[in-house]
């Protein structure tokens, strides 16, 4: 504390404009004092602060954030807060499993009339971000690789491989299709004619997931299409249709089931058989029930800085090669945030804090649409364990608001929509 | 089901009798009390009227030690004692400030417990609960109810369904068949503390219930506070003498009607130790 | 006559580096599937005779994916510029492959034909490169195609090739090799066996024949589909050099910098207006096979290629320069 | 480089005294691209105004940033000005150094260098702003007033009569409201029928008023000038075009011992009933939930009365649409609940409401005293239908009342108690009338002089006290309080207690704001956009409020309210095209990849799924657009927009991370 006591902590708050913004209006108006080291960005609505936003904030060396807004019940916008809301119950998740100090990132409910609250919450801030003292941020305590549960990672036989041929030849000697997305030897390829169908294999070097060429535009131009999807894949194309990138009914989708590819997410793989393909290649044992998030507890069990210690030190290995992104059948948007430079929300940078920024705008739009098909983490060069940042959502996604994405069709996006029931214990 | 149970001064002195009954009474209804370990002054001393602090720090303590000894509801049979555990908690939980202040103090957080009164602790066991378990039902007892002036006030703090025309201890009562009369002074002051500093009030004030009271047709008053009971009970012969009017008014523990109700006997309940009336 | 070191000595040598003050890099276990070349903390991190080839190549260690160029401050209105002043400490780049360290030679024409680069150069001339030969090789390896071997010596200041036994012949190359060696190995009649390498996959001189008349062949078309448009290849291809250059600051001031950068991006040659000049992946993939068998041999008179294999090995798509060149190599 | 300029406001000594306002524009001068910066006295006052308009143009600046107080309170006045000297209004940002630093820090050094930081952000903002042109979007000239109290009635009538057509729409089965039950009104003493009963068939007959009764907004659709209203029509069981009103029905009804909802339970109705009459429509309608007809199946002895055949048993409700530009919600008021209501305690239970057959509300006490109520007038207590000789009134009864009402002052109760006392006073002359209150608030022309007029005149006891707890005792009320200026308890035996309950909002006014997505407050009263610069409007374009459904207010004040919402019904209405502030979400259609996640999480909306076709009408691409008639400007999408194509106008993300950028 002592070392701190000249420090003046720098505090940024997002605050709407109807009511936080005007409840720090009635605080001057009633001329209550508290420190002077907030900064207040107004902006309309809750809704309308996006978690780039505190990104930014603390690279520009805030030592502490506040985002505020109305009530819940009490949004100018009916809902605005309440969509906030439900992104930071998740958002949180993931600066914790980084090693954030979640001390100061603060999250409050202030209506216009409560001018005291405001002044109670300032200086409850500025006083704690005192004494917690500078934030350096991104800098924690080097840590040992974590030891991670062991898992066999199981092997089906892909006695099948003919039965897929044959359904391809057919598919396109008839017509069904003009093409068929599947697997080659080297990797995935594209059969346009009936006599090639031979050159499609399913072997455990089947790995990629065949549903991100969906969204590339070479591929569009083949024509009607047939997908070969693993269990696991397919979980993909219920997002993409729910997100509209597909129109389902001109899409053949080819099942295989699989009793896994030797890859660690093949354990206790829960989709071993496909459930919504067009057609089913083979049958699958299910598989022997694991907990999945196990190996988060192990990354949660380090103490804070160490996470922080841990992933910097991942992060700096990024090449910022982008092989995450162009993988993910998630990752569609015509041009990545990343690539956007007015204003440059994400610096392009392979530099410590651009990677932290970069990994984790990729890891949080993938909040309650990740599938869990773990290519991100497959063909990452630099072998960042990318898999716990999209892990650690799922878990907060199934915790929180008991949703998997991808699991059934008809469901709503999870941020696109909201409850006014949803329940967190972190806003003030 | 098992109880924290805050004793208080009271129940360890002066109305040790409210004590034995309530002992008795939960006994039957198999609830283990278990008296709060190493409890203190709730602060309705002088406490509450010359140091606000003090006044919050003294329940605080004992709400943190029902917390560090695990107890989620604890009961405290005195109006005051209730009243000021509650008072603290109130304070606590709308001021994160205050709260912190007092976690220091007390040097343990002063959360967790949920506090009860005696009727609340009554209708934690359950109306069916203790419906169900009466063996000897009250018919012929009418009783008036009679809160008096900590039970129910003020509203904020004890939450009572209306602070100024409660009902729910006439639903106790009326679960063990006796019949609560509509009377006028369920809320009103017995002169309290005044006992001992101002005898004329208490007996004027006193008075006046017992003879509402008796005006509409209560053969017997139940109360849930050992000041309400002493200022009725013990004073009433001193009441009966000033006034000139007998009033012969018995006057229970509400735990008493349940344990009667329940089949214990007067002297198990220690009704046998209070002063005026006759046992039912 | 030759001059050898055995392995715990070699450790030995790199700890005594380390505590000298210089930086040292070479293969590490990064993480349960990847190796790559990076700094060491301590010499046990160094990985030998590991079948596992790194990721990534060494070129990082001159031309780093970031790089400060120069900052600037803002007072007022004017701006003033600060100079990066990064005293460059000494480097051993240890244990890279031949086919990384003939890739620096490449590099250097690039950042000196007309522009000299300081900082590349100022980081070269710290560091020494000790390459050690190759005892095997794996299906995406062809340095011998683009006329390299396991034992290729350019761009080393030393090799040291490999007995078999867990210790090494060490040829120092260059004055740097030897002044890095003095007084560290033993004298020894042995000389240790050349590998032969992998057999020849690719016909250089073809591609770029090839490459001539068939701008337009759908060909290029065919062999892209399955490209997501990632970096992997460029950036881990030990010769691939091009770069961005980005002003990153805000109110205060900020700094000019250089990044990676990719010819597989579809920003790479995005035009302000919105037109794009390679609108389609397959664009991409051509312009990469055309820099490196055509476009740079016809300015610089070598093949911008060290057959090393790292874009077919780390592909997401199992696409790379191999399979490409042995297409049009074998008809 | 930009050509800023900064206006640092000292608000007299209200910024300058914690903010040394010299320094502030020193500093400020030196930030890139700040062209001049200046400081007076009174930025928004005419010349301060002056000083910023010629300095636009002297110094050709392409922005404009005012150090002055919360945007909230000038940000449009600034703006004004800076359109006139030519700029557009949305180049210039105001910096909040009052309200959120000279009023709350009281270090000068600290004021100052955060009154520094803050102009720093509104520079990096302007820097970054475009000039935004106002959205106009067409208008349906035809207003909607829901609620057909006195407030409504009047606003029906000036918008009617200024040329507009209306809809209204009432609850109940006959407009009037509150007012249609009173007996005389303060400060005069007019009967109260005899002004309001004219107006409600002024409504009835007018050309351009559609009349709704018995019926309730069920949804709105659409925005300002552009609203589709569905309207449902309870079922009413009786034909008003057939009907005659001739009342031979509830004459002939066999129940008529309902308790009646006009007479506030005072009184009794038949199943088959006309609230009172003089209702407008002059038509009854079919109590369902009594009628033995409607109920058991049997009786229909109404639709052999009716000579007109108008009654239908099988009447069901309907919903009817109704376009219009505009809507006025006076949904006027209800009574604070007291004491026992349908068997639960609802507060004040030591008066006795519901336990005590004498202790009644002041409405009901209304019926009581009117010429047309169930007693014609005479004033007899309910228990026992006595005439009481001492009344007691308590005012206050559930206002300002901290512990266990509600914090606001009601405002009328004080002056129709005193109207309590007099007209009873007028009516059993040997009576005693006692007032127990807080304070006495007649403010207003004449009412002070009414208030004492029923003290000195008319006898009323006033004592200033609170009454502490009713109790009954042979048949006489005990009413036991304190005269707080006596400095002694009071104790009344009386015969009758009338209470001042609070005003509330009516029932179900949340439910019809959310419709609307306009604003309550804590106590479910309508929110106003501005307390004192836009008493009327609301957060909603297009939508107006006046009468008790905005705040406790008396006759004259919900008029004059009224006729202010209908004058801003009739400028919205005034034009067939209306302009909105264009600070609303814009799409960058290019790189929109149509996920639609946007379209979802819109509260409004406003968003759109749109094809991008080519000349040859090719699908090119599909994108999300936005409704620049509903759009709001919350901005929810940008934050769901993953590669942020969705922005708002005004918060741009430009010109946010501008301002996050300046704080380094």
């Amino acid at each position: 504390m002592s070392e701190n006591a000249a420090f003046e902590p720098k505090i940024i708050a997002f605050v709407c404009n109807w009511c936080t913004y005007l409840g720090a209006d009635l605080a001057g108006t009633s001329r209550l004092e508290y420190p002077a080291n907030v900064r207040i960005v107004r902006l309309p609505c809750t809704g309308r602060i996006d978690f780039n936003l505190l990104i930014k904030a603390f690279e520009m060396k805030a030592d502490a954030v506040l985002v505020s807004g109305c009530h819940p019940g009490d949004c100018h916008y009916t809902s605005g807060n309440y969509h906030a809301r439900r992104r930071w119950m998740l958002f949180r998740e993931l600066l914790d499993l980084l090693g954030f100090d979640m001390r100061r990132i603060h999250f409050s409910w202030i209506s216009g009339a409560e001018g005291h609250k405001f002044q109670q919450v300032i200086t409850g801030i500025t006083e704690e971000t005192r004494n917690l003292g500078p934030y350096k941020l991104y800098e924690g305590k080097p840590a040992a690789y974590p030891k991670f549960p062991e898992t066999v990672l199981p092997l089906g036989d892909f006695s099948t491989e003919k039965e897929l041929r044959q359904t391809a030849r057919k598919l396109l000697s008839e017509g069904t299709v003009q093409v068929v997305i599947g697997y080659g030897e080297r990797g995935p390829i594209f059969v346009s004619k009936a006599e090639d169908a031979d050159k499609l294999v399913w072997n455990r070097n089947c790995l990629t997931n065949l549903t991100a060429y969906l969204k590339r535009k070479e591929i569009k131009t083949l024509g009607k299409a047939a997908i070969v999807v693993k269990g696991c894949d397919e979980r993909a194309l219920m997002v993409l249709e729910q997100e509209s990138q597909i129109e389902r009914e001109n899409l053949h989708v080819i099942g295989m089931a699989c009793e896994g590819l030797g890859l660690p997410k093949c354990a206790g793989c829960t989709v071993r058989q496909p459930r919504f393909a067009d057609e089913v290649i083979g049958e699958a044992k299910p598989a022997e029930q694991i907990d999945h998030y196990a190996a988060l507890d192990v990354l949660m069990a380090m103490p804070p800085e160490e996470r922080m210690g841990f992933w910097a030190e991942q992060f700096d290995r990024c090449q910022r090669c982008y092989a995450c992104r162009q993988v993910c059948p998630m990752c569609y948007c015509e041009q990545c945030i990343v690539d956007k430079n007015l204003p440059q929300e994400i610096s392009p940078s392979a530099t410590r804090e651009g990677n932290f920024a970069w990994q984790i705008a990729r890891a949080f739009h993938q909040a309650g649409r990740c599938v869990g098909c773990g290519e991100c983490s497959r063909v990452c060069p630099a072998g960042i364990d990318l898999w716990a940042l999209n892990l650690t959502l799922e878990r907060a996604a199934e915790k929180n608001f008991e949703y998997k994405a991808g699991m059934e069709p008809a469901a709503t996006s999870l941020i696109g929509s909201y409850s006014a029931k949803d329940e967190e214990a972190f806003i003030q | 089901m098992n109880l924290g149970y805050y004793p208080g001064c009271a129940l360890h002195g002066s109305s040790d009798d409210y004590q034995q009954s309530l002992k008795a009474c939960f006994g039957a209804l198999d609830v283990s009390l278990k008296e709060l370990d190493d409890w203190i002054c709730c602060g309705a001393t002088a406490a509450h009227t010359l140091n606000h602090k003090l006044s919050i720090a003294l329940p605080a303590r004992n709400l943190a030690l029902a917390a560090q000894q695990g107890c989620e509801e604890l009961v405290a049979p005195c109006s005051m004692c209730s009243l000021q555990l509650k008072k603290a908690q109130k304070a606590i939980s709308g001021d994160a400030l205050l709260a912190a202040e007092m976690s220091r103090i007390v040097e343990a957080k002063p959360d967790g417990a949920r506090v009860l009164n005696l009727i609340e602790a009554l209708e934690r066991v359950g109306l069916e609960t203790i419906k169900t378990a009466v063996k000897a039902p009250l018919k012929d007892l009418k009783v008036a109810c009679y809160y008096g002036c900590l039970l129910t006030r003020p509203p904020k703090v004890a939450e009572f369904d209306d602070c100024e025309q409660p009902e729910s201890m006439e639903r106790i009562v009326a679960a063990l068949g006796a019949t609560p009369v509509a009377w006028n002074y369920k809320t009103e002051c017995c002169g309290a503390g005044m006992t001992m500093a101002d005898e004329d009030t208490v007996l004027e004030l006193s008075q006046k219930i017992l003879a509402d009271a008796a005006a509409h047709g209560a053969q017997s008053v139940v109360v849930a506070c050992p000041m309400c009971h002493v200022n009725l009970d013990m004073k009433q012969s001193a009441i009966e003498a000033r006034y000139g009017t007998k009033f012969g008014m018995t006057i229970y523990y509400l735990c008493d009607l349940v344990g009667l109700a329940l089949g214990l006997a007067p002297k198990t309940l220690g009704i046998n130790r209070h002063f005026a009336g006759r046992i039912a | 006559m030759s001059e050898i070191i055995a392995q715990d000595a070699l450790r030995a040598c790199v700890s005594e580096w380390l505590a000298a003050g210089k930086c040292v890099a070479g293969p590490r276990q990064v993480s349960w599937n990847r190796v790559l070349y990076s700094y060491l903390k301590k010499p046990e991190e160094l990985l030998l005779d590991s079948e596992a080839r790194p990721v990534n190549s060494i070129k990082e260690f001159f031309f780093p994916k970031h790089e400060k160029l120069y900052g600037y401050k803002i007072e007022g209105n004017d701006v003033r510029l600060t100079e990066t002043a990064e005293a460059l400490p000494e480097q051993v780049i240890l244990g890279g492959r031949p086919c990384d360290a003939a890739a620096l030679p490449i590099l250097d024409h690039v950042f000196n034909w007309d522009y000299k680069d300081s900082q590349y150069n100022a980081r070269r001339a710290a560091a020494t490169i000790v390459t050690i030969a190759c005892a095997t090789h794996d299906d995406a390896c062809f340095c011998t195609s683009v006329g390299l071997a396991p034992t290729a010596e350019s761009g080393s200041d030393a090799l040291l090739v490999p007995f078999g036994d867990g210790s090494y012949e060490v040829r120092c190359l260059t004055e740097k090799g030897k002044a890095l060696f003095a007084g560290k190995t033993e004298q020894s009649d042995k000389t240790a066996p050349a590998h032969a390498g992998p057999e020849k996959k690719i016909d250089a001189a073809k591609v770029e024949a090839f490459a001539r008349d068939h701008f337009e062949d759908p060909f290029w078309k065919e062999h892209a589909l399955a490209c997501l448009g990632c970096g992997v290849c460029a950036y881990n291809c030990p010769t691939c050099h091009c770069f961005d250059i980005v002003d990153e600051g805000n109110a205060a001031g900020g700094e000019r910098a250089r990044n990676w950068d990719s010819c597989q991006f579809s920003l790479f040659t995005q035009h302000a207006s919105g037109h794009n000049p390679r609108a389609s992946q397959f664009n991409r993939q051509r312009q990469r096979v055309y820099h490196k068998f055509r476009i740079y041999p016809e300015k610089f008179g070598e093949t911008l290629c060290t057959g090393c294999g790292a874009c077919t090995r780390n592909c997401p798509a199992g696409l790379g320069i191999l399979g490409i060149a042995t297409e049009i190599s074998h008809g | 480089m930009s050509r800023i300029g900064v206006f640092v406001c000292w608000c007299g000594e209200n910024i300058a005294r914690t903010v040394d306002v010299d320094r502030v524009v020193e500093e400020v001068a030196k930030l890139p691209g700040v062209r001049c910066a200046v400081n007076y006295k009174y930025m928004c006052s005419d010349p301060g105004q002056t000083m910023i308009r010629e300095k636009i143009a002297s110094e050709k600046l392409d922005g404009v940033v005012v150090a002055s107080c919360s945007p909230h309170m000038h940000l449009k006045t600034f703006r004004k000005a800076a359109q006139t000297a030519g700029l557009n209004p949305y180049l210039l940002e105001v910096a909040n150094i009052r309200e959120q630093c000279s009023w709350v820090h009281s270090d000068r050094d600290e004021a100052t260098e955060k009154a520094i930081e803050l102009i720093r952000m509104a520079v990096a903002k302007v820097k970054n702003n475009h000039a935004l042109q106002p959205i106009k979007v067409p208008v349906t000239r035809r207003a909607m007033v829901v609620g057909g109290g006195v407030a409504g009635i009047q606003a029906a009538l000036d918008i009617a009569d200024a040329g507009y057509e209306v809809v209204m729409v009432e609850r109940e089965p006959s407009i009037g409201g509150k007012m249609a039950g009173l007996s005389e009104t303060f400060p005069t003493l007019d009967c109260s029928q005899c002004i309001l009963t004219p107006r409600m068939v002024d409504v009835g007959q007018h050309p351009r008023i559609k009349l709704y009764t018995y019926s309730e907004v069920e949804a709105v659709d659409g925005f300002v000038g552009n609203f589709e209203v569905t309207i449902r029509q309870k079922a009413r069981y009786v034909d008003i075009t057939k009907c005659t009103g001739c009342g031979e029905c509830s004459k002939a009804c066999p129940l008529k011992k309902n308790k009646s909802e006009f007479d506030f339970g005072m009184g009794t109705r038949s199943a088959i009933y006309m609230p009172f009459p003089q209702a407008v429509p002059a038509r009854p309608v079919i109590d369902k939930n009594v009628c033995a007809m409607l109920t058991r199946g049997k009786c229909g002895v109404c639709a052999k009365k009716c000579a007109a055949g108008a009654i239908n048993y099988k009447d069901e409700d309907k919903l009817v649409k109704e376009k219009v530009g505009a809507v006025v919600l006076a949904t006027g008021y209800k009574l604070y609940s007291i004491g026992k209501q349908d068997g639960k305690i609802a507060g004040y239970g030591e008066y006795g409401y519901g336990m005590y057959k004498d202790v009644i509300d002041s409405l009901q006490f209304e019926r009581l005293l009117s010429a047309s109520g169930p007693t014609n007038g005479e004033v007899k207590r309910p228990s026992d239908g006595k005439t009481p000789k001492n009344v007691v009134f308590i005012s206050c009864v559930g206002s300002r009342d901290n512990a266990k009402g509600l914090t606001y002052c009601s405002k009328i109760c004080c002056m129709y108690t005193a109207k309590h006392t007099m007209l009873y006073k007028h009516k059993v002359h040997d009576g005693q009338a006692h007032v127990f209150y807080m304070d006495i608030r007649s403010a207003g022309k004449n009412y002070d002089e009414f208030v004492r007029r029923a003290i000195e005149q008319d006898g009323a006891k006033y004592y200033r006290g609170r009454v502490s707890k009713i109790t009954e005792q042979n048949g006489k009320l005990i009413v036991r309080g304190a005269d707080t200026l006596a400095g002694t308890p009071v104790t009344v035996e009386a015969d009758l207690v009338v209470l001042a309950a609070a005003m509330r909002p009516a029932d179900g006014v949340t439910e019809l704001a959310q419709k609307l997505n306009v604003g309550c407050d804590q106590f479910g009263f309508l929110m106003e956009s501005h307390p004192k610069l836009r008493p009327v409007e609301t957060n909603t374009a297009g939508v107006y409020i006046c009468g008790a459904a905005q705040a406790p207010k008396d006759i004259p004040e919900s008029v004059a309210q009224a006729s202010a919402a209908a004058s801003k019904v009739q400028i919205t209405l005034s034009a067939a095209e209306l302009t909105r502030e264009p600070e609303i979400a814009r799409i960058n259609e290019k790189t929109c990849a149509a996920c639609f996640r946007c379209f979802e999480a819109c509260p409004y909306h406003a968003i759109e799924k749109a094809e991008v076709r080519n000349r040859k009408g090719e699908l090119v691409k599909r994108t999300a657009r936005v409704n620049a008639g509903l759009c709001m400007g919350c901005g929810t999408c940008v934050s769901i927009c993953p590669s942020k194509n969705a922005d708002i106008e005004g918060f741009t993300e430009q010109e946010t991370y501008a301002m996050i950028e300046s704080l380094i």
